[in-house]
């Protein structure tokens, strides 16, 4: 090292500097970013850093109305479950509910109001602000008002004081044209009852304690009424008591989530399960167990349902009609509900009167495990009424369409996408010269619209809510803000209460906001219930904690149906668009648990949560049987065009092994052509090329009465499909048994496991 | 046989390895630039795009996790398991014609090995934490662990890697010594230091003999280990179609099987490009032949055991995975696999063929394609095909893990390369001792 | 004489096979194949609670998929006798599982409460876990995954987002069990009461088909469930020992 | 090594360079049947039975090679178990000292001090690497084998180059160590 | 000719020298980065001495950061917490001014974390502080402190030797720290 001379000295020197900026790079490259600690200046009561705080509130996700409870953590929501206190669903959620929180933080939410600028359904909007954008409406509004031109509200169907406020606004407005719009609303459901029983309501379907159930298409453990609520039934009523298992058997076209947790899925005729619920009537009345007085009416009226007439018209054999008529009269007791593809028949009506008579023939009306009536909601009045049907829903583009609409203002509702085209609802609604959009997210209907008020997503607001179908008794919750508001949106209570003042309703709707006008309406429900909080305050925290209130009354009525009902009961032969030569396919478009009626599009959990029958994600598909698909030579992912009188789609096949050789599925919810980047472009919506056809005596939508031809296209598709093989090879891996559970005995299987008791 | 080899003097042999190391020909950088472009380009270009977004870059899924990385992985250890295990029993059996080219095919276990670990590295998700499975005190207080058969695959690949280095250098101290002498500037330095200052004393010769043996008697069974255990990283699973006994000995005869292929091929060019044509001759082709013709037969053996076992146990996951592998979507790789490794091999039986050298040649590189296609095999058609039916997948490489494959190729070739200019390629005294020793009277070679 | 006692002992103790019979919690799910209707609600509710990334159609369609609960469907006979039945597919928490002994850096193995743990930051991917596992239920990330703003707002700050090249799997919820832990403490208890630690899947299964608890506590639902003859494992052939204890679906036949 | 135990300032050797082993090897006999101390051998190619000539060698690197396989038997086995007590990681309800993964691990280290430990012994028996300068001509790395004897006086020196003149030597040089 | 090692070895040793150089440099680099530069005790908004606080004034730990007894995270005093005093104290020195300024616009504070654990450490303040360990253990002798730095070396082996130390219960179990 002594004799170290210039130039090495340079070089050694040289080395180390690189060296050295190596290491400093390397050390700079692998270093921690920069976090911060950003306290609030002033925390609000109950909030404390890395402790949850939960909050109840009603889940606003599908018109069941669960109760939900909220974690969030430094003021963001982080999950959501269902409220344990609410008696709907007991704690328990769907994947729906579940994805509420991607609707709250979805990257496509309106941020602020909005002005069209570009012409209708061109997307080109320019922000404004609210206090432009509720002049520009109030103002329109008081211009119709006084000119006495016509205003209409299409609102999602919406209860509580929240209908009430809709309903008062529109009196203010001086306007009848109140419409709710859903598009599962059941209004064929509602007029059965009406005609069998005189009642323009839901009943509670006791699923949890009827030991027999006999669904007529209603998939009630995916998207019927209060399917969470039905799937606490189902599983209490399997294998939730001492009682003997109870039996649940689904007759339907195509198998539905329901069909494949039934213990028997029987296929019938699209359209003819009305007649077999005839059928079994005869069969109960045969079986002498009814002792009605009005007995020989019902012979009379049935006589001609004998068994085999009936099978040959179902194509269900005789003696499994005879044998479900012998096992639902036997089953203490037995449930007969009956929706989905049923309640969307032309003759769904008088389907649906076939079915509720199997409850009252084998006397389950009001009794636990039967249908049971409910009492008025205790607020705001059976928002029903105003459930707008097809009919309606073609009046008003009839309207629109004659210039007779001024203003029409849309509340979360999307009916651009789910009336058929053959509606012509999108292109009326550009013969409207004023809509506003009420709504927190730019979907298809939104598009439409010339100003977009946003509204709160319901993580964010105030409202309340009596479930629908009650549960026997009166219930109502509270929702309440969870999180403070993301964007610049507002309540649509209070961008209504907003424009009642403009429009100088206060008289009418004095409350300067939401919540003030929930405390006013739930003193009412705190005067009429007697509870144990000392004054309304503690009342209020206690509903605000709890999230729920309900009181146990119920109604005892009997009811006796009607002899002209008795005497012209019978159901119609279903009415089917096309001729069965040049359009051979019943088409069978069917809600899934995860896309709704297509709002459950643009959230991502969603579009990844695998399709249980299919383990299909993202897109649409037709599913058909083996035995259809070998006769046209399709293979699984072919893709093929299906046509309708009314317009043709595209989409992949799956092969389906339970659904009958002349129907064909398509799921509903995709095919959005708007509302995020998640849901845009992407699968086909079978609901546009439906015909617009109407059930008789309810002038709802006959969804399933439309015949299409299916044509290969030769190009190949395959969805997106996270299963594999769907066959088990003998390996055991789902496991039966005949036998069922006996408490007592020990398992066989598990001596493996050690189970050892710890004494600590 | 020996004759044209005895012809040479011993001053020859020397003259010949020095001129191996020090004239370089154009084509030899025209070789060595090619392989090392394409190293660049489809070996470490590929892998740091993997290294930046992720594994995801490959075509693995979920339950095939393991894709063709794995499969390069033993492919290159079963390439390293000819050259020093075979050179180590030769050199027991002391059978002359090993000689010759037991340095190179050293050199390829040496170097297949390394592109074996660089495969792992690549196969990792997480190679930047590759020190964890690494036995050193640390001040999280954790080691790795030595349960995993992968540990075990650790230990004993390192150690191969050290014995096999050591083996191949041990060999080549005479050899330094005598290009020490021949050559100046760094390669002197470096042959200086290689040589240790070999003289080539009685004494030396006599402490390099038995170190050597024993380095011979312990590397054989390292080497069978060192397979043994990459056949347990499959088999300690409970993968139907790699839950098998029968994996070690099919493992152990695979690898001895495409390293002897390796062999063939290496000798080729070193003969054809290196104008070794006095040294590795007919009778080294002849002999490789046999061994693989026996190779062949052994690995059919066992091809067929596994299928027999697979057929009889008669339990589904067994069976479908059998069904799989033979009609499968992979079906025809199967089937090539049998062709190249099962059935070309039977033309070993004419001498004629083995003595020849081109046949010789393509036959080898299809043997070790089959072989490849083997590995392949394990991977993709067990995992895809487990005990769930609910979630089997099919599995396709995708185009950078086909790049690196071929890359990792050139990297073999670029480091074989640059070792035929510092190691000399074969063993120069080992020559000479298959010559005549310089006899005390009669006819003197004059110098 | 002292140090080899010492030694022998330890000796003992280290050599004894079994580990799990010392646990002092084995936590166990039971699920009822007759009460699910495989509505997918747990699926969804893991996702939530678990962090779990949006792969995205590409990747799905490339077969990444990243629910740690997935439920699988088995069909059996043909139209019109064609049934489905679906299955829960989740981390079977083995006393005797593959993946462990496999990981070269025991980022996964067997802790003190009878869960099979995996350790994220310790993981170096080599993903032989995946292979060794039976049930297909360890998922790999392929890649970095990100949230669009502002859907990472909703991330679970109790559980970390996993980075790429780390493999991950169903942790029974193990946040959720340290937080019961923890209010135990501060309730001056031992022991967590049965029930009082759900998993999102559990907590939210609409039909009530799943239980979670300590097996070990023979009062526990689980223990009881355990002993209802209807109760076996998936592949027991494998002998892995699940904490996953499956009720068998009852073939009510029709006569 | 005898030779520097002597100790003596300078110690001279005679070289013969021979053509071929055989006349080198008896050589190196005639020499050592003169009295000479051991004569040392220079070939290309390792000479067989110096043994018989010269009187045997013995090794001790085999010596090496079983400590080294032992002592790594040792240190494999407690790598394993010691490191799996030292942080308690139980996997797959096997026991955390588990004895046959360990033994693969103990196989491994046997084998890899095995070689180390046969490595070391051949550096030390064979003296390498070499520091100091030792008697060499390149010759003998060709095709000449060498003989050379130690000698401490001038007689012995003229006695050992007739020896080798008469053994046919066809070069016989003297050289002083320590230059070359 | 020459067998002898040391004169090449005479030969590489330039070569040799620069290598240990540059890898000495790497070395020095490498801590040089980690040591001298922010991160480990960065330039805080308000330049809020714990000395004077903590050390001179006597204020407890918890009187401040009064979410350690109960929650995982110790949390930093709100705004309103410090004005609490500075209404009346100091109330004219600069920093509090600019403390005053952030309190008049409700502004809140952008501290910079120093004692930052990855994202996937689980820890827990409230069972160390009824623990009783001493809040200096991990975060060094704060109440010394001008300007907050990382002193301890908050590394798993710290907490693993501690929990080693006091046998806490599964205190070793990957899953008690890591989520």
């Amino acid at each position: 090292m002594s004799n170290v001379d210039r130039r090495q000295f340079l070089k050694l020197v040289g080395a180390g500097g690189v060296g050295a900026g190596a290491g400093f790079m390397l050390a700079e490259s692998i270093k921690h970013p920069v976090e911060y600690l950003i306290p609030y200046p002033i925390p609000p009561e109950e909030f404390s850093p890395g402790i949850a705080t939960w909050y109840n509130s009603v889940c606003g996700m599908c018109p069941a109305g669960c109760g939900i409870s909220v974690r969030t953590r430094e003021g963001r929501a982080k999950k959501i479950e269902g409220n344990p206190l609410h008696p709907v669903n007991q704690g328990r959620l769907c994947a729906l509910g579940q994805a509420g929180l991607q609707s709250l933080y979805n990257p496509d939410r309106l941020t602020g109001p909005m002005l069209q600028s570009g012409e209708r359904g061109s997307e080109e909007f320019i922000q404004t602000t609210w206090e432009e954008s509720l002049a520009t409406v109030a103002h329109r509004l008081a211009a119709a008002r006084d000119g006495g031109k016509n205003i209409y509200l299409l609102s999602e169907g919406v209860r509580g004081h929240l209908a009430m406020l809709l309903e008062r606004f529109m009196g203010g407005l001086g306007s009848e044209h109140l419409m709710h719009y859903d598009f599962a609303h059941p209004h064929a459901l509602y007029a059965a009852n009406q005609r069998l029983f005189g009642e323009h309501a839901l009943p509670y379907y006791d699923i949890r304690n009827t030991r027999y159930l006999l669904s007529f298409g209603a998939d009630y453990l995916s998207n019927w009424l209060s399917p969470v609520h039905h799937s606490l039934g189902f599983g209490h009523s399997r294998q939730g008591t001492d009682l003997d298992r109870g039996r649940f058997v689904q007759i339907e076209a195509k198998m539905s989530l329901s069909g494949a947790a039934a213990d028997e899925w029987i296929p019938a005729r699209p359209g003819s399960e009305g007649i077999l619920a005839l059928g079994l009537a005869h069969q109960i009345l045969a079986g002498g167990s009814y002792t009605g007085s009005d007995f020989d009416d019902w012979n009379a009226a049935l006589e001609n349902y004998s068994a085999d007439s009936v099978a040959e018209r179902t194509g269900v054999a005789a003696k499994t009609i005879v044998r479900l008529a012998s096992e639902f009269t036997k089953a203490e007791p037995g449930l007969a509900i009956g929706g989905g593809a049923v309640d969307n028949h032309s003759n769904a009506v008088d389907t649906l009167v076939a079915v509720n008579l199997l409850n009252y023939l084998v006397g389950n009306i009001g009794k636990p495990g039967g249908v049971v009536f409910n009492s008025d909601p205790v607020v705001g009045g059976p928002a029903n009424n105003r459930q707008a049907n097809f009919i309606a829903m073609q009046q008003l583009a009839e309207q629109a369409r004659q210039g007779a609409i001024d203003v029409l203002i849309v509340n979360n509702t999307n009916p651009v996408f789910t009336l058929p085209h053959a509606s012509g609802f999108r292109e009326a609604l550009a013969s409207i010269p004023m809509i506003v959009s009420l709504s927190s997210f730019m979907d298809e209907t939104t598009t439409m619209a010339d100003v977009i008020l946003p509204s709160h997503s319901y993580l964010e607001s105030w409202g309340d809510d009596m479930p629908q179908p009650g549960l026997g008794f009166p219930v109502a919750a509270i929702s309440q803000p969870v999180v403070s508001p993301l964007y610049n949106t507002r309540a649509t209570g209070d961008i209504i209460l907003d424009l009642a003042g403009k429009l100088g309703m206060k008289d009418s709707m004095p409350w300067d906001s939401m919540e003030a006008c929930l405390k006013d309406g739930w003193r009412q429900i705190y005067e009429r219930s007697s509870p144990d909080a000392s004054d309304f305050d503690t009342f209020w925290r206690d509903v605000l904690v709890s999230g729920v209130w309900g009181e146990d009354i119920h109604r005892q009525d009997t009811v006796v149906v009607d002899k002209s009902v008795i005497d012209n009961i019978d159901v119609a032969e279903p009415e089917f668009s096309g001729d069965s030569e040049q359009y051979p396919f019943f088409l069978h478009p069917y809600m899934s648990t995860a896309m709704y009626d297509g709002r459950g599009a643009n959230l991502p959990w969603m579009q990844e949560l695998p399709d249980p029958m299919t383990s299909i994600v993202y897109g649409s598909w037709v599913e058909m049987n083996p035995a259809t698909a070998k006769r046209l030579g399709l293979l699984d992912g072919d893709l093929v065009s299906i046509a309708s009188e009314h317009g043709s789609l595209e989409a992949p096949v799956v092969i389906f092994p339970a659904i009958m050789p002349e129907v064909i599925a398509m799921p509903i919810g995709q095919g959005h052509n708007a509302f995020g980047r998640y849901a845009r472009d992407r699968g086909v919506n079978p609901l546009q090329i439906l015909a617009p056809i109407t059930a008789t005596s309810s002038g709802s939508l006959a969804t399933h009465a439309t015949r299409v031809s299916l044509t290969a296209t030769g190009r190949r598709a395959p969805p997106v499909q996270t299963g594999g093989e769907t066959r088990q090879l003998g390996r055991n891996i789902v496991q039966f048994t005949d036998a069922g559970s006996t408490p007592g005995g020990h398992s066989a299987n598990l001596n493996s496991i050690p189970i050892v008791v710890k004494t600590t | 046989m020996q004759t044209e080899v005895r012809q040479a003097r011993f001053a020859d042999v020397n003259d010949d390895v020095v001129r191996s190391l020090v004239v370089t020909g154009r084509n030899y950088y025209i070789a060595l630039g090619i392989a090392g472009f394409v190293t660049l380009t489809c070996f470490f270009f590929p892998w740091f795009y993997q290294l930046y977004y992720g594994i995801g870059a490959a075509g693995m899924n979920s339950p095939t996790v393991w894709g063709t990385y794995l499969a390069s992985f033993i492919f290159w250890i079963g390439l390293s398991h000819s050259g020093t295990l075979l050179s180590c029993v030769l050199h027991l059996t002391n059978s002359e014609w090993r000689k010759a080219m037991y340095r190179s095919a050293e050199a390829m276990t040496f170097f297949s090995l390394f592109v074996a670990i660089t495969m792992v590295m690549v196969h990792i998700g997480r190679p930047w934490f590759i020190h964890w499975a690494a036995p050193y005190p640390n001040q999280m207080g954790l080691w790795p662990n030595f349960r995993s058969p992968l540990m075990f695959d650790v230990m004993a690949i390192m150690t191969y890697l050290t014995g096999s280095g050591i083996f191949i250098y041990m060999g080549a101290i005479p050899d330094f010594a005598a290009v020490r002498d021949r050559t100046t500037g760094w390669r002197h330095h470096l042959y200086v230091l290689l040589s240790l200052g070999w003289r080539g004393t009685d004494k030396e010769w006599h402490r390099l003999g038995w170190a050597y043996t024993f380095l011979a008697v312990l590397i054989i069974p390292l080497a069978v280990s060192v397979h043994s255990i990459v056949s347990w990283d499959f088999a300690l699973s409970i993968v139907p179609g790699l839950h098998q006994t029968i994996f070690a000995p099919y493992f152990v005869v695979g690898a001895i099987y495409s390293g002897t292929a390796g062999i063939v091929t290496v000798m080729f060019v070193l003969r054809k490009y290196m104008n070794f044509e006095h040294y590795i001759t007919k009778l080294h082709f002849d002999n490789l032949g046999k061994l693989l013709l026996l190779l062949s037969l052994l690995w059919t053996y066992i091809n067929m055991l596994e299928l027999f076992t697979g057929w009889f146990s008669g339990t589904s996951t067994e069976y479908e995975q059998l069904k799989y592998k033979l009609t499968g979507f992979y079906a025809p790789l199967y089937w090539e696999m049998i062709l190249f490794c099962a059935v070309a091999p039977l033309l070993l039986i004419s001498r004629k063929f083995r003595t020849s050298f081109v046949p010789m040649l393509i036959l080898s590189i299809a043997i070790n394609i089959g072989m490849y296609t083997e590995r392949f095999l394990i991977v993709a058609t067990t995992l895809s095909r487990q005990y769930l039916p609910g979630s089997w997948r099919v599995y396709v490489p995708s185009l950078v893990e086909i790049s690196i494959l071929v890359g990792s190729l050139a990297l073999f070739v670029t480091l074989f390369l640059l070792f035929v200019k510092i190691f000399p390629s074969i063993s120069i005294y080992e020559i000479k001792e298959t010559m005549d020793a310089p006899k005390k009277q009669g006819d003197r070679h004059d110098t | 004489m002292n140090f080899i006692d010492r030694f022998m002992a330890s000796w003992r103790k280290y050599r004894k096979p079994g580990y799990y019979e010392e646990f002092d919690y084995a936590w166990t799910m039971t699920i009822d194949l007759d009460r699910c209707t495989g509505c997918g609600a747990c699926v969804t509710a893991c996702q939530a609670e678990n962090n779990i990334p949006i792969v995205g159609e590409k990747e799905l369609g490339r077969g990444r998929e990243m629910q740690w609960i997935r439920i699988e469907r088995y069909w059996e006979g043909e139209y019109p006798n064609a049934k489905l039945s679906f299955i829960p597919m989740l981390c079977q928490h083995c006393d005797a599982a593959p993946c462990e002994t496999v990981c070269p850096v025991s980022a996964t193995y067997h802790n003190q409460d009878g869960l099979n743990t995996q350790i994220y930051n310790r993981c170096i991917g080599t993903r032989s876990c995946a292979v060794y596992c039976p049930y297909e239920v360890r998922y790999f990330n392929y890649y970095d995954h990100h949230w669009d703003a502002p859907l990472e707002q909703q991330l679970n700050p109790d559980v970390t987002v996993r980075e790429k090249g780390v493999m991950e799997k169903c942790t029974f919820c193990v946040q959720r069990i340290r937080q019961a832990k923890d209010h135990a403490k501060d309730d001056g208890r031992r022991r967590v009461k049965d029930g009082e630690v759900q998993p999102a899947c559990v907590q939210t299964c609409p039909s009530e088909a799943m239980t979670f608890g300590d097996r070990k506590d023979a009062n526990s639902v689980v223990a009881k469930k355990m002993n209802d003859p209807r109760a076996y494992h998936v592949l027991e052939e494998t002998n892995t020992l699940p904490s996953v204890v499956y009720l068998k679906k009852v073939s009510a036949n029709a006569d | 090594m005898h030779r520097r135990n002597r100790g003596t300032a300078m110690t001279r050797n005679v070289l013969g360079l021979f053509r071929d082993p055989d006349s080198a090897l008896a050589a190196a006999g005639r020499l050592k049947g003169a009295g000479f101390e051991r004569p040392e051998l220079m070939s290309p190619i390792p000479i067989h039975g110096v043994e018989e000539v010269l009187g045997p060698k013995k090794s001790v690197i085999k010596r090496f090679t079983l400590v080294g396989g032992l002592l790594g038997a040792i240190s494999g086995f407690t790598l394993a178990a010691w490191t799996a007590v030292l942080y308690v990681h139980p996997t797959g309800g096997r026991p955390i000292i588990t004895l046959p993964p360990f033994l693969i691990i103990t196989y491994e280290m046997t084998i890899l001090f095995g070689i180390l430990a046969t490595v070391l012994g051949f550096l030390i028996s064979a003296r390498f690497p070499a520091i100091r300068e030792r008697i060499y001509v390149p010759e003998t790395a060709v095709d000449r084998f060498a003989v050379v004897v130690a000698c401490s006086s001038d007689d012995l020196l003229q006695r050992a180059e007739s020896i080798l003149h008469e053994a046919g030597a066809e070069e016989v040089r003297r050289i002083t160590e320590g230059d070359s | 000719m020459s067998v002898s090692i040391i004169h090449t070895l005479r030969v590489l040793r330039p070569a040799a020298m620069i290598a240990l150089v540059a890898l000495i440099g790497l070395i020095v680099g490498f801590y040089a980065n980690a040591t001298f530069f922010p991160g480990t005790s960065p330039e805080q908004p308000i330049n809020f001495s714990h000395r004077i606080h903590a050390g001179e004034n006597q204020i407890p730990c918890m009187y401040c950061h009064v979410q350690a007894r109960r929650s995982i995270s110790a949390g930093v005093p709100s705004i309103n917490k410090c004005m609490g005093c500075h209404l009346e104290v100091a109330t004219e020195s600069p920093q509090i001014r600019l403390l005053a300024s952030y309190w008049e616009t409700k502004e809140p504070i952008p501290w910079i974390k120093v004692h930052d654990l990855p994202d996937f450490v689980h820890f827990t303040h409230k069972r160390h502080i009824q623990a009783d360990i001493e809040c200096q253990t991990c975060h060094g002798p704060v109440e010394t402190m001008d300007v907050v730095s990382r002193e301890a070396p908050v590394k798993m082996g710290l907490c693993l030797d501690c929990h080693r130390k006091n046998e806490v219960e599964h205190g070793t179990d990957c899953w008690t720290c890591h989520k």
